[in-house]
Order: structure tokens, then C-alpha cells, then sequence
């Protein structure tokens, strides 16, 4: 609730407000303008795109947090250095509204009326995918701190790359580890919500059931806003070891309460996306624990880099002083995708604005970079179902545990806690 | 659990899902046929009501029951002072007021939704309870989750109360003969303004009411409300319209088919199922399930 | 000429336990006006509604012209010829009062603008052709209402109360336009309470009271009978009894 | 009254407007406006003026049906979503282009309207307009469940050269989809004109909406003309659907068969004028441009929604024949206080 009072309209926006008033109507004389061309020279300027309101609204939310964090850090430390000059960095936002079609007109107005030097990502992969056609287009390199689906790998955009791994691979080997817990599961339950990513998260779940032997009671997909009890009843009459649910935070909620009020309860609830945001908890009121959850990154974790921040731990602080709340994987990668500019910028070598040709290099030097970050090594594959998607970060299984419902880090790894399982209350 | 169990339990889920419908309809139906207001917000003042008990419920010792009083209360004078102005708009010469009533309520309800997401922002948010937590096992036939059960009860309780004060105080007579003529009504001294805000009032703080628990048992979030709009809508349609009585059937008809749709056609047919049925039942049966509604 | 143009045989229309028509049973013949009374609920708009196919009747059936029209959609009685009137004479909004009159499904053959102009000018409405039909007074509505009828060329038309809450002369003249009509073979059944106006312009009158036809004859024949003054002694409206 | 001299701009232009030949002006005026327009506009204008022009044909297809025949069409917007979704079936399954597949959908939703028509139209008012709503959800969730729709994966369209089969068009680019667009939302416009404002068609159509007994009594078969102005408006409004999925490239059934399209088709005719065909044109494009534009320039804050709430109420209740009588000048001061007064009177509530 603090940060959303804290985005009150400011100056600039209400400068733009009463821009917007004057362009109803008369277009074309608004087109003349230009609308915000009169960008100068000495910031790198980065539109983004992501969805505000609309369905997806929860995403875009933490995308938000993790591209302002970037912007208001760099910028603190004295910007991108390029050849011995410092520029700041500007970001210009648009509101895609969950919305296919918005978030391409919003492409294109950061490319031909914003004229930023690159864009950063809309939450979703609808938008996704309509936005990255007209990058292509336009040749402007986009890179996105949310987009998990594998649909848009496949689709082999070459301006487009993503700083978290799909879901394919996180959901996968995070619900694979989670299957070798002792005692081993017999047997699981997958339900999800028919959207693009939930299905794929489900689906991944099942293969890694599949993978390990473990018998798949039911491969149950919903609507997001249906009742379900129906589900939990389903579940709780095959009476699973462990229940796998692929969706958004809003369908875990309802569908952990569902459990709870049915008295359904298996060995664990395996559920991604989002067990480790405050949204989840919150919206569970102190019922979270014990839910397990993947992720690419924790405040807690150790990796090997630490560009703009020194760990995750010095970024899980600097997001806390920011926005009260602890940042999650999701947030951490579109802050990442900002820090992967920024060396790739460096590289580069070039002052803003950028021309035509410094973009196209920079979409060259992104297929190449490594960048050692307090989120952890980023790079692009260059080919393959996950061209562009950037597979290194490590995905680990989590479950939340404690007074506060911390998440932390279960199964082999090295650093791995002691798992409460099976899950008692 | 043998599937007999699961066959109970997926009958218990349908009912006590047609309960949460209950709640949301019974209000409707009211505006719908006493003030015939086709009210587009009516999704928004049950997010409203569920988002007032993500609020004040952590005031008062976290638990949500102890808000629907002030949840009533409070949304019945929102009722109150916003009913003129849907008066206003569907009266005097305007063209199509049915249409000029839809309208204004659509821009009613994305005004309050709007406003909510971006006071509030996003998040989903819990509405507490500790009175309420788990379900009640009854062997053999399955389990009564308390929260739910309570919801139903509340909204067939609400429908009962409303039809005694429709039917046996002068209040409620006042407001049955503004339904049937309002001229009439004004020439017998009624005055209409007041019953007819009275009318939108409880309305609204019937369903924030209802909102409250749809929150205690899903959650709070400024977008929920839509999907409850088209629930309100449907409910009152196969009800029949201006049958009060029949928003009972309608609530178990549409709670049965999307719990047994959802466990024995499969999760991903629910929705298609039941707009499809609510559909072909429109062809059929326009006057309602029960054949007590009119037909325009 | 005494030929059955419209003839009814048994017609009955119930709603639920009320039986609105009761197995009317009434022949008009061709180039007659035939006035229609009766109290009020005595089923004289029902009897319109089942002529012409608004009502599906329980029972009966209505011939028109030797066809068996019973059960038709009204919109293929009136093509058929048979043409009507409401009691409530509303223009159809936002047109003009030549396009009210274009809104009419003529015969194919027909050119319409030509013939709308005829009957315009027929019924000295033409100076307001092109004006807005909204803002007509009651008499002229009334006129234009008869005028889209006309543009049916029916062979029958059913008139609801053609000249209720008209002013005196212009009922008049609305008058005069019914017996030029008539003259030229238009065929009429008309509903109307005022008995001054049914006096002048009548052949025959038929009687209905609770929904069944009880007496047929001259205005002369039906004002003396007993059964009629008892069916209007007997019911609330004692006004309206025929002098 | 007064000379000529003593017209205000308002009097001059309600003349203007009242002229026989003004619509047919105006009209050649727009097209060759918008004709010239993108040569004037950067890549993104061109896109949100093309984006107007979409909304203002989908909403006058919607004004057909909802506005000169008076039912209220709930579930208009799952004619847009057919047509996105056939015009992409028939690219992707047939790999036809995509003319072959706005003509096949085109086809589709008016044996579709035709099909569906023939019960729905028996209804009528709010149960025209609640089958009409269940008709497009259960649409939307079929699409979702669907094979062949890409289910909840979506479907990606063919692009690039040759995928247009209309020769000439090389890459399809804004300018291609803007005159698309725009020989779609003027041959609407004008099919909206002829057929509902100059000709008989038109007159009974209206006819049968102020009083369909008294327009059947005049032989006017109000099932048949009801049931053709559905499918015409369904077909418009599939037709704009597959140009837009082609212009998109990505369809989903949450996007293109959301409700609110249906509901801002809605809204734009109504705060337009309903009924007129200078209407949804008006509120087709304020409605969209407010929309997008405040989007996309009030990216970060969401204040927008509420403002757009309070400007549809504020709307509804002092200018309730919509924009258009605004400019015809049907909301004066006095209108307004006239407004109030009653208004004022309704709250007498103790």
C-alpha cells in the first residue's frame, strides 16, 4: 500500500496529463509533435512496458519495483559509464494493461515517439508476445525480467531475451528435487490454471512426476477464477502424497483456502508462481507455511557476482529501504535485466542516444555478454527452444518456513535448510 | 474416500457454492425488480465489501465477522446517496433508460474499481477469521467447510428477511407498490424517493455484506468483482425476473453444475458448461427455471 | 354486393382463466364499415389482436377473402390486406413523416414514393412531408397513422379508435377521409366509444360483452336492444351507454 | 431571427449539419483526411490513429444492432474474436493468406449470427442482452479448450511477405494495416449511412424498434429485418476482428474475446449517440484515445480508470443523447441546471 501512495502523480506525469488533454481529437496534430521526441543526449533512456492493471496486474507490480530499483541505484552511483562519461538513466513507463494490443502500441510509441535506446519487458506472455514482433520490426533490443513462458523462446525473436529461466526449466527441476525428499513421494496430484504459463508450469510438473516414476494421480486444469473446492475434493479422494499446482498467486491462495476449509491435506503443496511474495502470504494471512515454492533467487542466496549490488542479501536490503516489502526472484531478475544493460552498454561503448546501428550492435553484444550479478550469471542460448532465455541461473526448490514464513532453500544443494516435511502444521 | 464420498462432497461444494451466489443475487434481484436498475456495479460493492473487511478486520482483533455490521451499514448509506442519481438517469425523457441505467452503473463500477487499485494497488488481500477456519467432517457424506456454511446460511436468511419486509411491513409495501406503479405509489403518499433509495441502500449493504464473506472464504482483490457481476446477472435471469424465491434454484443450479462439471467433465469445461447452459436455458425458459418470472 | 370479406367462425382467445374472446363468431362484408362496441373489457382490442395475428386464438378460425388466415404472423395478414390501427398513434421517432410512410412494406409493384406523396396529399398532410413525425399534434398523428395503413392498400382495415382525443374538426375530416375511402371499395371495422361519430358513419354494428358477440345489426337495431343495454347497464361505465 | 452575420460558430454549425448533402461532404472531407493522415504521422501515431479507426467501425457495427435496431447486444464482441480466430485458422491450418481468411470468417460469423439469430432474436431487452453475454463467455471458454485455437497457448499468425495475398503488399506495415482499417471503418461508415438513414430498410428497422407491433401490422417482417441487421453488424464486427488479429500477430481468447470489448462497443456508441451515425464515430474516437492514450502516457499510475468512470457517469447524466447532442447543442446551461434541479429533488430521501 506504501509504495502505490508513494506513485502519486508527479510533475511529470501531470505535465503529460495535460499534454494527453490537448492530443484528444486532434492526432494528427499531436503526431506532429511528436509526443515526448524531445529527448536529449546525456541519459540513456529505457522504455518499459508493463502491465499496471488488467489481469496480470500482481507481475507487472513487482517488474515495476525491480526496474525503478535499478534505475534509482545506477543512477545514485552516478549512472553508465561510457568512455569515461557518466549518464544517468531515464525510464519512461507505459501501462499495457495485460493487454495484447496496448502493450504493442506502447512498443512502438517507446521506439518511434519515446525513441528510448532499448525496452524493457511487459509482465505476461501475451504481451510478450505481441510486443516482440515489433521489436524485430524495428530492430530495438528488448529484454524482459519476467517472461517465463517457453512459447516465446520458441518463437526465436532475435531482439528479444529474457534475464529468468522459463518455466520449464524452474518449474522442473525445482518439483524434481522436491520428489526426492524423504520419505519419497508415491504418488502426486497436478492441477493448474489454464493460462499460457500456468499450463506450462503444470506441465513441467507432470513431466518431472513422470521423469522420477512417480505415479500422476490427475492432471487437473481450471479456469483461474473457478471455485476450488472442486478441485481439493477431487485431490483429496485420491489422497496424493504431494499436490503440484502451476498458476498465479491468486489461484494458490484460493486454492490452499480451499484445502484448508475441505481439511485436504497432503504431505505438501508444491506451488509456483509466487509462494515467496508478500502477495502470497499476505493473501494467505499466516497460512503459507510450509507451502513449498521454486525460485531462481533468494535474499539468502550466494552467487558468484555482485555488479550495482554486492549480493543478494545488499539487494534484498536496498529493496526493503525501497519498497517495504522483500523482493522475490521476479523482481531481482528485472533488475538484473537492467544491470545486463548496463554492461552491455559499457561494452558498447557508445553515448546516448543511441543510433540505429549502436542498437543492432548492442543486440550482438547481448548474445554474447556474462554478466556476474547478485542474481547470477546471466547469458543468452543462442539456440535451441530456448534461444535468447537465459538458462544459467540456477532454479532451487524453497519452502517457506519460520514465525514470518521465510522462504529457504530445501532439498540436495549445498546450502540446502532442513525441509519441514511432510508438512506439518 | 470412495467416489460415492466424492460424489456427496462435489453435491455439498455445488450447494454451498449456490449459497455464496445467493448472497450476491438476493440484493440484485431486488433493485432489478423493484427499481428495475440493472446495476453493472453490483461485482464492486462486493469487492468493496471484501476489501472493507481486508481493513478494518485487523482493527478489531483480526476477525472478519465483527465487520459485516459496519460493512451493512456503511455501504446501505453509500446506497442511499448514490441511488438518486441512478434514479435520475433512468427516469424523466431520456432515451432507453434500461441502456442509460447500464451505462451509468458501468462507469460507477470502473470508477470504484479503479479507485481501489490504485489506492490499494494489486495485491490480494486475506480477510481473517478465527471463528471460522476448517471444515466439519460428517462421516460418509463429506465436509462442511464453516466458512461456507455460514455464508449460506446468511444468504438464504437475507432472501427470508427480505421477503418479510416486502411482504409484511409498510415499508415494504411502500416499495411493492412503487414496483408496481409508481405513479400510483406517489398519488397513495408514498414518497418514493425515500423508499426507493432505502431499496438501492439495503442493496448495497446487503451485498457488501455478502462481500465481506466471499472474501473470509477466497480473499480480497480489486479485480474480483466482475465475475460476480455476471453471476448476479445470470442468477437473477434464470430466478426468473422479479421472482424473489427463485434466486434459491438459481444459486443451486449454477453451484451444482460448476462443482459436478468441474470433477466428473473435467476443471477446464466448467465456465463453458455453465454459460452454455445458461444460455440454452435463456432460449427455453426465458421466464426462469421456474417459470415465475415475466417475460419482457 | 353482400359478400363475406372478413368472416371469424368461433374465435377464442383465453389468457390463462379469463377467456377474453368466446367463439366470436362475425362476418363482414366487402365495402361495408361495421362498427364494433362494447364496455370496456368486453374484448374488442383482443378481437383485433387475434384478427390479425398478434394473438395466436385458442380456437376459431378467421378467413379473409376465402384464405384461411388463422395463425398467420401479422405482418403476412397485413401484406394479405388486411391493415389496422392502434388505439395509441405513435409515429415511429427520429424520421420524418414521408419516411413513416416509406417504413411500409408495400406490394413489390408498388412505387412507393409516389404513392406516399398521393396519400399525403389525400389526407392534406403533404405540407409536413418532410418535418420531424415527433413533433405532429395529436390529429395529425392520428392522420399519419391512417396514411402507413393506407400505404398497405389493404383491402380491409381495422381502425382502433381513429378519432379518440382528436379535436372536432379535424375528427371530422378524418371522417370524410374514411367514407372517400369507403367509396372507393376500402372495407372498414371500427372500434370507437363516441356513438355521435359511429351514428354518422356506420352500416352495421356488432356487440361484444364478456368476450362474446351478442347482438349484430343497424345502428338503429342495436341502440334499442335489451341485450345491449343491459351488457352497458350492467357494467361500471353507465356513460357510455348508446343514446 | 438575426442575419446572417449574428450566427454563432454553434448556429453555423448545426446549418452545416442540417444540410441535405452535409453528411456526403463531411464524409469526402474525412476520407481524404484520413487518406493523406499517415504521411503526416510517425510510426506510433499511425498506429493509434489506426486504432481509432477500428474502434469507430466497431463501434457503429455495434450502434447497428444496438442503436437503429434497439437490442442490446451483449455478446457482439464474440464475432470479433470468431473472426480473429478463423481468419488464423484459416492462415495457419489452410496457410491460405490473409484475404482468403478475412473472406472465410467473414462467411463463417454470418452463417454463425445467422444460426445463433434465429433463437436469440426471439428474446428481448435484458434477455437479449444476458443470452447474448452467456453466448460470447461460453464462446470465449470454448476457444479456450479448443485444439485448434491454440487453446490457452494462443495463436501466433504468419507474417511478413506474401502472408497478405493482396498484391502490392509487400511486409505488412502500419501503413498497410492503416488503410485497411481505414476502407473498413468507411465502407461501415457509409453501409451504416445508406442503410439505415436513406433507405426504406432503414426506416423499418427503426420502425420496428419504436413500435415493432405497429410495424408488423404494416406488413414489416420484424424477425426477418432484425435477424439481417444482426448479421450484418456480426460480420462487421468479424471482419475488423481478423484485421486486427493479423495486425496484432498474437490472439489469445482472453484478449480478443474479453468481454470488454463488447463493453466498450458499448460505451462508445452510447456516449456518442446512440442511433446516429455520427455517434459512435464521435465516441469511438474520444473513448479509445482517452483510453489508449492515457495508458500509454500515465504509464505508471493507474488514476486513469477512476477518471474514466466518473467521465461516463458525468455523461450519462447531463448529456444523455451523448456527445452528439452536446455538439447539436442539447446541453446548455440552463439544461444543465435543469439537470441539477432534478437531480437535487431526488435526494429528498428523509
Amino acid at each position: 500500500m506504501r509504495d502505490n501512495l508513494k506513485n502519486t502523480v508527479n510533475r511529470r506525469q501531470f505535465t503529460k496529463a495535460a499534454g494527453l488533454t490537448g492530443a484528444l481529437g486532434v492526432t494528427g496534430v499531436a503526431g506532429c509533435l511528436g509526443g515526448g521526441s524531445d529527448r536529449g543526449g546525456d541519459k540513456f533512456k529505457f522504455g518499459v512496458v508493463t502491465s499496471l492493471s488488467g489481469d496480470l496486474r500482481f507481475g507487472g507490480e513487482v517488474t515495476r519495483r525491480g526496474y525503478d530499483l535499478w534505475k534509482k541505484t545506477i543512477n545514485e552511483n552516478g549512472g553508465i559509464e561510457v568512455d569515461g562519461s557518466s549518464y544517468e538513466v531515464e525510464l519512461t513507463y507505459a501501462d499495457a494493461k495485460s493487454d495484447p494490443s496496448t502493450g504493442a502500441d506502447a512498443a512502438s510509441q517507446m521506439i518511434t515517439s519515446e525513441k528510448v535506446d532499448a525496452v524493457l519487458g511487459p509482465y505476461s506472455s501475451n504481451v510478450t508476445l505481441a510486443v516482440a514482433p515489433i521489436m524485430e520490426k524495428n530492430q530495438t533490443p528488448h529484454i524482459s525480467g519476467s517472461a517465463e513462458s517457453p512459447r516465446i523462446w520458441e518463437e526465436q525473436y532475435k531482439h528479444t531475451f529474457g534475464t529468468v529461466p522459463t518455466v520449464t526449466l524452474i518449474a522442473r527441476q525445482a518439483a524434481e528435487e522436491i520428489l526426492s525428499l524423504d520419505p519419497t513421494a508415491e504418488s502426486v496430484y497436478v492441477s493448474g490454471v489454464n493460462g499460457p504459463f500456468s499450463k506450462a508450469t503444470a506441465s513441467a510438473m507432470r513431466d518431472a512426476a513422470e521423469n522420477k516414476g512417480v505415479e500422476v494421480l490427475a492432471y487437473d486444469l481450471n479456469p483461474s477464477d473457478t471455485d476450488w473446492t472442486s478441485v481439493v475434493s477431487s485431490a483429496k479422494s485420491e489422497d496424493p502424497d504431494l499436490h503440484f499446482h502451476g498458476g498465479h498467486i491468486g489461484s494458490h491462495v484460493s486454492l490452499l483456502k480451499a484445502a484448508d476449509q475441505l481439511n485436504y491435506d497432503p504431505n505438501g503443496f508444491f506451488c509456483h508462481y509466487g509462494v515467496n511474495t508478500s502477495d502470497f502470504k499476505d493473501g494467505l494471512g499466516g497460512d503459507a507455511s510450509g507451502t513449498f515454492g521454486a525460485t531462481v533467487w533468494l535474499p539468502s542466496i550466494e552467487r558468484t557476482g555482485g555488479k550495482l549490488f554486492g549480493s543478494a542479501a545488499d539487494y534484498a536490503k536496498a529493496a526493503r529501504d525501497e519498497f517495504d516489502q522483500s523482493p522475490d526472484y521476479t523482481q531481482a531478475a528485472s533488475s538484473a535485466a537492467g544491470i545486463v544493460y548496463q554492461q552491455a552498454l559499457e561494452e558498447l561503448g557508445a553515448a546516448p542516444p543511441l543510433s540505429d546501428t549502436e542498437q543492432s550492435k548492442l543486440v550482438s553484444i547481448l548474445e554474447d555478454i556474462e554478466v556476474q550479478t547478485f542474481y547470477g550469471d546471466v547469458t543468452f542460448d543462442k539456440e535451441g527452444d530456448f534461444y535468447h532465455n537465459n538458462t544459467t541461473t540456477s532454479p532451487l526448490p524453497v519452502q517457506l518456513q519460520g514465525d514470518d514464513d521465510e522462504a529457504v532453500v530445501v532439498g540436495s544443494s549445498a546450502s540446502a535448510s532442513e525441509a519441514n516435511y511432510p508438512v506439518s502444521e | 474416500m470412495v467416489s460415492t464420498e466424492l460424489l456427496s462432497q462435489s453435491i455439498i461444494n455445488g450447494l454451498l457454492l449456490g449459497g455464496i451466489y445467493v448472497t450476491v443475487g438476493v440484493g440484485f434481484a431486488l433493485v432489478f425488480g423493484v427499481l428495475e436498475i440493472i446495476d453493472f456495479a453490483v461485482g464492486e460493492y462486493v469487492m468493496l465489501g471484501a476489501f472493507t473487511g481486508a481493513i478494518v478486520a485487523p482493527m478489531v482483533g483480526g476477525e472478519g465477522l465483527l465487520v459485516v455490521p459496519l460493512a451493512f451499514v456503511a455501504f446501505f448509506l453509500v446506497g442511499v446517496v448514490i441511488q438518486p442519481f441512478i434514479h435520475h438517469v433512468t427516469t424523466g425523457d431520456r432515451p432507453m433508460p434500461l441502456l442509460m441505467g447500464l451505462v451509468f452503473t458501468f462507469g460507477l463500477a470502473t470508477f470504484m474499481r479503479g479507485s481501489i487499485l490504485t489506492i490499494f494497488g494489486p495485491n490480494t488481500r486475506n480477510v481473517p477469521t478465527n471463528a471460522l477456519s476448517g471444515g466439519i467432517e460428517i462421516g460418509g457424506l463429506g465436509t462442511f467447510p464453516e466458512v461456507r456454511v455460514v455464508t449460506a446460511v446468511v444468504g438464504v436468511l437475507s432472501l427470508v428477511a427480505f421477503m418479510y419486509y416486502l411482504y409484511r411491513t409498510t415499508g415494504g409495501t411502500a416499495i411493492r407498490a412503487i414496483a408496481e406503479d409508481r405513479d400510483i405509489a406517489r398519488l397513495m403518499g408514498v414518497n418514493i424517493n425515500r423508499y426507493q433509495s432505502i431499496a438501492y441502500g439495503v442493496y448495497a449493504g446487503l451485498t457488501a455484506t455478502g462481500g465481506v464473506f466471499i472474501g473470509l472464504i477466497y480473499s480480497a482483490g480489486p479485480g474480483m468483482g466482475l465475475q460476480y457481476t455476471a453471476f448476479a446477472f445470470f442468477m437473477i435471469v434464470l430466478a426468473g425476473l422479479g421472482y424473489l424465491p427463485g434466486i434459491i434454484i438459481s444459486g443451486i443450479v449454477l453451484g451444482l453444475a460448476q462443482s459436478l462439471t468441474a470433477v466428473y467433465l473435467g476443471g477446464e469445461l466448467v465456465f463453458f458448461v455453465l454459460f452454455g447452459m445458461i444460455y440454452v436455458l435463456l432460449l427455453v425458459r426465458p421466464e426462469g427455471l421456474l417459470g415465475k418470472g415475466e417475460v419482457a | 354486393m353482400s359478400e363475406t370479406l372478413l368472416q371469424t367462425d368461433g374465435l377464442t382467445k383465453r389468457f390463462g382463466a379469463l377467456t377474453a374472446n368466446d367463439e366470436i363468431t362475425l362476418g363482414v362484408d366487402r365495402g361495408e364499415i361495421r362498427g364494433l362496441i362494447g364496455p370496456n373489457g368486453s374484448g374488442k382490442t383482443t378481437f383485433f389482436n387475434s384478427l390479425t395475428g398478434f394473438y395466436t386464438p385458442d380456437e376459431g378460425t378467421v378467413t379473409f377473402d376465402g384464405t384461411d388466415i388463422t395463425g398467420w404472423e401479422s405482418h403476412r395478414i397485413a401484406r394479405e390486406g388486411v391493415g389496422r390501427t392502434f388505439q395509441i398513434a405513435a409515429p415511429f421517432g427520429n424520421m420524418t413523416v414521408r419516411q413513416n410512410m416509406l417504413a411500409v412494406q408495400t406490394p413489390k409493384s408498388v412505387d412507393e414514393h409516389e404513392r406516399a406523396q398521393e396519400i399525403l396529399e389525400f389526407l392534406d398532410i403533404d405540407h409536413i412531408a418532410d418535418d420531424d413525425a415527433s413533433g405532429m399534434s395529436g390529429g395529425q398523428k392520428k392522420l399519419l397513422g391512417l396514411g402507413r395503413v393506407l400505404m398497405l392498400d389493404p383491402e380491409c382495415i381495422l381502425l382502433d379508435e381513429p378519432t379518440a382525443g382528436v379535436n372536432p374538426a379535424l375528427a371530422d375530416r378524418i371522417l370524410e377521409h374514411l367514407r372517400e375511402l369507403n367509396d372507393r371499395g376500402t372495407t372498414f371495422m371500427i372500434i370507437e366509444h363516441d356513438m355521435d361519430v359511429l351514428k354518422q358513419i356506420v352500416d352495421t354494428v356488432s356487440v361484444l360483452d364478456q368476450g362474446r358477440h351478442i347482438v349484430q345489426g343497424t345502428f338503429e337495431e342495436v341502440s334499442t336492444d335489451d341485450r345491449v343495454r343491459e351488457a352497458y347497464l350492467g357494467s361500471a361505465d353507465d356513460d357510455e351507454v348508446p343514446v | 431571427m438575426g442575419t446572417e452575420n449574428d450566427l454563432t460558430v454553434r448556429d453555423r454549425f448545426q446549418a452545416l449539419l442540417g444540410r441535405d448533402d452535409a453528411h456526403l461532404w463531411l464524409f469526402g472531407i474525412g476520407a481524404v483526411v484520413l487518406a493523406v493522415l499517415p504521411f503526416a504521422l510517425s510510426t506510433f501515431w499511425t498506429r493509434i490513429a489506426l486504432g481509432a479507426l477500428m474502434w469507430i467501425g466497431l463501434a457503429q457495427s455495434w450502434n447497428m444492432i444496438g442503436g437503429y435496431a434497439g437490442y442490446l447486444d451483449f455478446g457482439h464482441g464474440a464475432y470479433f474474436g470468431v473472426g480473429a480466430f478463423v481468419t488464423g485458422i484459416v492462415m495457419v491450418e489452410l496457410e491460405l493468406p490473409f484475404v482468403a481468411g478475412l473472406l472465410i470468417a467473414g462467411v463463417f460469423c454470418a452463417v454463425l449470427a445467422y444460426v445463433v439469430g434465429v433463437p436469440t432474436l426471439r428474446l428481448s431487452g435484458a434477455y437479449f442482452a444476458i443470452a447474448t453475454w452467456a453466448f460470447a463467455e461460453a464462446i470465449k471458454e470454448l476457444a479456450l479448450i479448443l485444439e485448434i485455437t491454440g487453446g490457452t497457448y494462443g495463436m501466433t499468425f504468419p507474417t511478413g511477405p506474401g502472408t497478405s495475398g493482396i498484391p502490392l503488399v509487400g511486409w505488412p506495415d502500419e501503413m498497410f494495416f492503416y488503410y485497411l482499417m481505414m476502407v473498413l471503418t468507411l465502407g461501415t461508415i457509409a453501409l451504416a449511412y445508406f442503410l439505415f438513414e436513406h433507405s426504406e430498410f432503414g426506416f423499418r428497422v427503426k420502425a420496428i424498434r419504436d413500435h415493432e407491433d405497429a410495424a408488423q401490422s404494416l406488413g414489416i417482417d420484424a424477425t426477418k429485418i432484425k435477424r439481417r441487421v444482426y448479421v450484418i453488424s456480426c460480420v462487421i464486427a468479424a471482419l475488423f476482428g481478423g484485421a486486427n488479429a493479423y495486425y496484432i500477430t498474437f490472439i489469445h481468447p482472453n484478449d480478443v474475446l474479453a468481454p470488454i470489448i463488447t463493453d466498450q462497443m458499448i460505451i462508445m456508441a452510447l456516449l456518442g449517440g446512440l442511433g446516429t451515425i455520427g455517434g459512435p464515430i464521435i465516441g469511438g474516437v474520444l473513448i479509445f484515445l482517452l483510453n489508449r492514450l492515457s495508458s500509454l502516457f500515465l504509464g505508471n499510475t493507474t488514476i486513469y480508470l477512476p477518471l474514466i468512470g466518473l467521465l461516463i457517469m458525468v455523461t450519462v447524466l447531463f448529456a444523455p443523447s451523448g456527445v452528439i447532442g452536446i455538439l447539436r447543442g442539447e446541453v446548455g446551461r440552463e439544461d444543465v441546471k435543469q439537470n441539477l434541479r432534478e437531480l437535487a429533488e431526488k435526494f429528498d430521501i428523509l
